[in-house]
């Protein structure tokens, strides 16, 4: 087995690890780690296909590797996002549950309006 | 020549290896936050300059050579400094709780 | 050459990984973040012998680009709890 | 190498692809830096240039009667990105543009910045995501590479999170992060497909994916991972939870913006796939879940919007089942009747665009004349507001699909699709849809046209022009319909080259 | 030999993804993911992307690691609350299910990639030469696909304008962050007044060295901005008021000076974003040099949050 083979494999077990925090851990602040994981290994997989397709004396392929520089930024930036609304919220309220949204936001809001 | 830098090389590893083995050991041995702290800090310095110190003869150039001396510095200047912070953070958790 | 230095780059993993396991159980937050002090003298020595046994010689600008920021993560978990026990103290005077 | 040549010079007037992406980023740098008053100055400023030069390309395009293609930096694909407008890009470039100019004359009112005020929080962010909406979309529309396309839905996340939290309501901020993390998830599978893509075909240009692409498991994993991630930014059922609540707690101007355009950039993104990458590689089956989905949407969407007891919420659950309609074009795209599959959903969206604007923003006057938006009490809103419920109503009947409404003619041209390629169960879902939307829709009027209380007298005044923009947008939805009288279809213009190109 | 290191690097950094997955103590799985960071760099190291494991380096273990550890500890309080809402087993056995189909899917895909692998080092290297510069990754985010790269940097500005946009409107033009109390003896300012000089001399010349060798702006913006907020942390200077002009006018630098330099090459050279023969490599650092401040300042500013101290006015 090779080091692209083996990474390879990381990676997708990274995405699956992610796949599973998403859907299991209800804290938001763990869902956006999940998102990292799950994000790593993508990223992972994609420095893989970068490693697959070094050639003409470089040591990988530069196009998916500048790729990765754009991804890895960008997905910092969603992440401070995520946590600016999670520390509002917290701030705003006391919690910071996902939860329950659907059945209690008509009535929350109707007599937030109200208050307004 | 390049026999001696190797050698020099391989005796500076095994003596870095030998700090990083000890700061493990503390790490599981000693009983406290602080010890533990202790341990990690003062070995692992000592390790990762050890693997500096066998990586000198290795580098290329001398530019390089510089800057291997440089992370080994700002490593100890930033972990002594932080392993300080936290121990306080300890000590302020064990009087909170 | 660069198998000796690939030796030690596992041995030291090693080494880190069973630290890591005993640092990250706990029990209280400031063991937990050994974990990065852990990582910021074994990676960074983990990093330079790979990158020195695959003759990257670019590694070190990683290595150095690492122990600049390696502090930063606990310097931001000191003042967070900081804050966090600021904000305690507060709501006990009240 | 034919395709190379193809899809490598830029056409006359490609610049404008990039000044059309730009120009609205330009003005949101121009606004942000002096802040205050100047942003909303900047933002107008920028709208009207923004605005020409989208009806120049529209102009270009029927003119030369081919898409617009631009080499960014003069580099030709594979290596370099290149951004192409066709007769669908342009068509969606026309209808934002259209639902931009008329939610900023909305917004005068709700985000003025009157002289002598400091910079205020929501009306700088609100000015300043309105241009960012559009850029980002104009972008998902004209690139034509499938990682600048993954940038572009960044972007659009990016800009659409901060609208639902504008007023900064803990709910709100509940909702926002919410799709936020639905959003990302969408892009990550999404990047991940166009990363295997690469690994397998080594580019990243849809024209020239499109001729290097095979049948096989890594496209259609590829395939699987990027439809996946973009269902779950469209909120086509059942990935849409996050969207009822979204839209419904945005200010109106922005529930506006997201509801009738921002949703549309990733299902644009999953045509674009599907007819232009995939062309003629998904099977039936899959596209026969997709609209499957689709239409358990329409009737899911439309039902739950019955029982809504707020206004705002009941035309946000009518955006999930109209966003089920969109995926109805698939399966009979799929087959030999494409063309009038994908006029029919393009016309959808343009005309649902138009009208679930002009719905929002009704929602929105009517909430401040009553101070609530509760379905139980819209008594007097009509007498209130007689031009603004006039366009709820034209906006309501695009949505059910009366004639001459573009919904009319987008679900005539869908059904007789359907029923070309004998497939009548859509055909059926369709129609189905429009009763439940016909009832709802009925029941707002009824009741807002019943007389006020004695003594009641509105919360505030509404300015005149805000009921104008909404009239409008709603008369525009309402006569799209008439689009079958243009002599060309507009949407077709440039696109029948691309599939069959590649591999002799 | 270097297989046998990444099968450890492999197994290391999946068991940290599952102990941050799978450990109950939001705090603990943050404290996992710092490590997972370093490692990560790791990874790319011995994948052979420099550049990536510089701006990991970077992003991934400084600032990522910092962003999480203050939220953690900021959110500690609703810990328990959310460990309530853990799902059941059935949810938790269907979502193994699905994650490992997945994981199962996507690995035999990375397995069955064609060989040999398609790639553009080829065409990289041939065309290397017109933009003047040395290291092939600059290349391309700079002359190739420099729209994604002028794209990444008005993502940043959106997400400085959503952070900021959550501040509560009391506080808006105010500074971000809460104020920091200086104690003298503090360690913290000995650490502050010491190492932000030489991280910014480093953070330069990363920047410096990216032009031909691995770096670049971001990774040495992510080093500058750290710094700054390391002094902030530190009490010694505060925040600026999210008003302030010059602040503004750092943060868009950037972008602004590249569409303009995009603009004149459209004029001047044929095409947007394209350079004048000859003056490619003046032209990228000139874009590069103005994009460095811009984003060591965005940064800054998405780390820190939203305004949430009004200006006390003079």
């Amino acid at each position: 087995m090779n080091v692209s083979q083996l990474f390879g494999l990381t990676a997708a077990a990274l995405v699956g690890l992610g796949v599973y925090g998403l859907i299991v851990n209800p804290q938001p602040l763990r869902k956006v780690l999940a998102f990292n994981l799950t994000g790593n290994g993508v990223f992972l997989a994609c420095a893989v296909i970068a490693h697959r397709g070094a050639g003409a004396g470089m040591s990988g392929d530069p196009v998916p590797q500048a790729l990765l520089i754009t991804a890895i930024v960008v997905s910092f930036a969603a992440s401070a996002l995520a946590v600016g609304l999670m520390l509002r919220r917290f701030a705003e309220t006391g919690t910071n549950s996902l939860a329950a949204a659907d059945d209690a936001a008509p009535g929350e809001a109707r007599t937030n309006a109200e208050a307004r | 020549m390049k026999t001696a830098a190797d050698v020099f090389t391989i005796i500076a590893m095994l003596a870095g290896l030998f700090f990083f083995v000890a700061g493990t050991v503390g790490l599981l041995r000693f009983p406290d936050t602080y010890t533990r702290l202790h341990a990690l800090t003062k070995a692992d310095n000592l390790g990762l300059g050890m693997v500096v110190v066998g990586l000198l003869p290795q580098a290329g150039n001398i530019v390089v050579a510089l800057k291997l001396i440089v992370v080994w510095l700002l490593v100890m200047l930033t972990s002594s400094d932080v392993s300080q912070l936290i121990a306080r953070a300890a000590r302020r958790q064990e009087k909170r709780s | 050459m660069a198998d000796v230095l690939i030796a030690v780059c596992a041995l030291v993993l090693l080494m880190v990984a069973v630290g890591l396991l005993s640092v990250l159980r706990g029990p209280t937050r400031a063991d937990r973040m050994m974990a990065a002090q852990l990582f910021g003298t074994g990676g960074i020595a983990a990093l330079l012998l790979v990158g020195t046994a695959s003759g990257v010689d670019s590694v070190v600008d990683v290595a150095l680009t690492l122990a600049v920021l390696a502090a930063f993560a606990s310097v931001a978990f000191v003042k967070a709890d900081r804050q966090a026990e600021g904000d305690i103290a507060n709501e006990d005077r009240k | 190498m034919t395709t190379l040549a193809l899809t490598g010079q830029s056409t006359p007037g490609g610049l404008l692809l990039a000044l059309a992406v730009l120009l609205p980023f330009a003005g949101m740098l121009a606004g942000l830096a002096p802040g205050g008053r100047h942003a909303q100055r900047v933002a107008w400023a920028t709208i009207v240039l923004g605005i020409g030069i989208v009806l120049e390309i529209a102009a270009r395009l029927l003119v030369s009667g081919d898409a617009l293609r631009y080499a960014l930096g003069g580099w030709a694909p594979p290596l370099g990105v290149v951004l192409r407008a066709d007769g669908l890009s342009v068509c969606m470039m026309l209808v934002v543009a259209v639902v931009v100019g008329a939610v900023a004359i909305y917004a005068n009112g709700d985000f003025g910045t009157p002289p002598g005020t400091r910079e205020a929080r929501a009306p700088l962010a609100f000015w300043l995501l309105l241009l960012a909406v559009w850029g980002a979309l104009n972008l998902v529309f004209v690139s034509g590479d499938i990682f600048t396309l993954y940038v572009a839905l960044e972007l659009l996340t990016f800009a659409g999170v901060p609208l639902v939290s504008l007023d900064g309501r803990a709910e709100t901020l509940q909702a926002a992060l919410r799709y936020l993390l639905y959003a990302l998830i969408g892009s990550m599978l999404y990047l991940l497909g166009v990363f295997l893509l690469y690994g397998a075909y080594g580019t990243l240009d849809i024209a020239l994916l499109a001729g290097r692409i095979g049948p096989g498991p890594l496209a259609w994993t590829a395939v699987a991972l990027m439809t996946a991630g973009m269902l779950a930014k469209t909120a086509l059922f059942p990935l849409h939870l996050w969207l009822p609540p979204a839209h419904a707690g945005a200010p109106a101007a922005a529930s506006a913006l997201l509801s009738a355009l921002v949703v549309k950039g990733s299902w644009f993104v999953v045509v674009r796939l599907w007819v232009d990458v995939f062309g003629g590689m998904v099977g039936g089956s899959v596209a026969q879940l997709l609209a499957g989905l689709g239409a358990m949407a329409i009737l899911f969407g439309n039902v739950v919007a019955l029982r809504q007891v707020r206004l705002k919420l009941l035309i946000a659950y009518s955006t999930v089942a109209q966003i089920g309609y969109l995926f109805l074009l698939f399966p009979l795209a799929a087959q030999h009747e494409s063309t009038r599959a994908v006029t029919g959903g393009l016309l959808q969206a343009i005309s649902h665009a138009s009208a679930k604007a002009a719905m929002f923003l009704a929602a929105g006057l009517i909430y401040s004349t009553l101070g609530h938006d509760r379905l139980a009490d819209l008594r007097g809103a009509a007498r209130a507001l007689p031009m603004t419920l006039t366009a709820f109503a034209l906006a309501g009947a695009t949505l059910i699909g009366l004639p001459p409404s573009g919904g009319f003619l987008a679900k005539w041209l869908l059904m007789s699709a359907a029923l070309a390629t004998g497939q009548w169960w859509w055909a059926l879902v369709m129609l189905l849809g429009g009763l439940l939307t016909s009832v709802y829709v009925f029941m707002v009027v009824v009741r807002a046209m019943e007389p006020a209380a004695p003594g009641w007298s509105p919360k505030k005044q509404v300015p005149r022009y805000q009921q104008f923009a909404v009239l409008g947008l709603a008369t525009c939805s309402f006569l799209l319909g008439l689009a079958v009288l243009l002599p060309v279809d507009v949407a077709q213009i440039g696109r029948t080259v691309i599939p069959q190109a590649g591999m002799p | 030999m270097i297989s046998a290191i990444s099968v450890g690097i492999g197994i290391l950094l999946l068991a940290l993804a599952l102990w941050t997955v799978v450990v109950r103590d939001t705090f603990a799985a943050v404290a996992g993911f710092i490590p997972y960071g370093l490692l990560l760099t790791l990874a790319w190291l011995v994948l052979r992307a420099v550049d990536v494991a510089l701006t990991e380096a970077a992003i991934g273990a400084g600032l990522t690691g910092a962003l999480l550890i203050r939220a953690a500890s900021r959110l500690h309080p609703t810990e328990t609350a959310a460990q309530a809402e853990t799902p059941g087993l059935a949810t938790r056995v269907a979502a193994g299910v699905a994650a490992t189909a997945v994981a199962v899917v996507i690995a035999l895909c990375l397995l069955r990639l064609p060989d040999p692998a398609p790639t553009l080092a080829p065409e990289v290297a041939r065309h290397i030469q017109a933009t003047g510069v040395g290291n092939p990754i600059t290349a391309v985010l700079l002359s190739f696909r420099a729209i994604d790269t002028l794209l990444e940097a008005i993502v940043l500005l959106f997400g400085v304008v959503g952070v900021w946009s959550l501040a509560p409107d009391r506080c808006w033009g105010g500074r971000p962050g809460l104020a920091q109390a200086v104690g003298p003896n503090d360690i913290l300012v000995y650490l502050a007044r010491v190492l932000p000089p030489i991280g910014v001399v480093i953070g330069i010349y990363i920047f410096w060295v990216g032009a031909d060798h691995p770096g670049g702006k971001f990774q040495g913006a992510t080093v500058i901005a750290a710094m700054w907020l390391l002094v902030m942390m530190s009490g010694l200077r505060d925040a600026p008021p999210v008003s302030r002009r010059w602040l503004r006018a750092v943060l868009i630098l950037g972008p602004a000076v590249f569409i303009a330099l995009g603009l004149l090459g459209a004029v001047m050279a044929g095409a947007f974003l394209a350079y004048p023969d000859g003056w490619a490599k003046l032209w990228i650092i000139i874009i590069e040099a103005a994009l460095l401040p811009s984003l060591a300042v965005t940064l800054v500013l998405l780390l820190i949050g939203p305004p949430q101290r009004p200006e006390v006015s003079p």
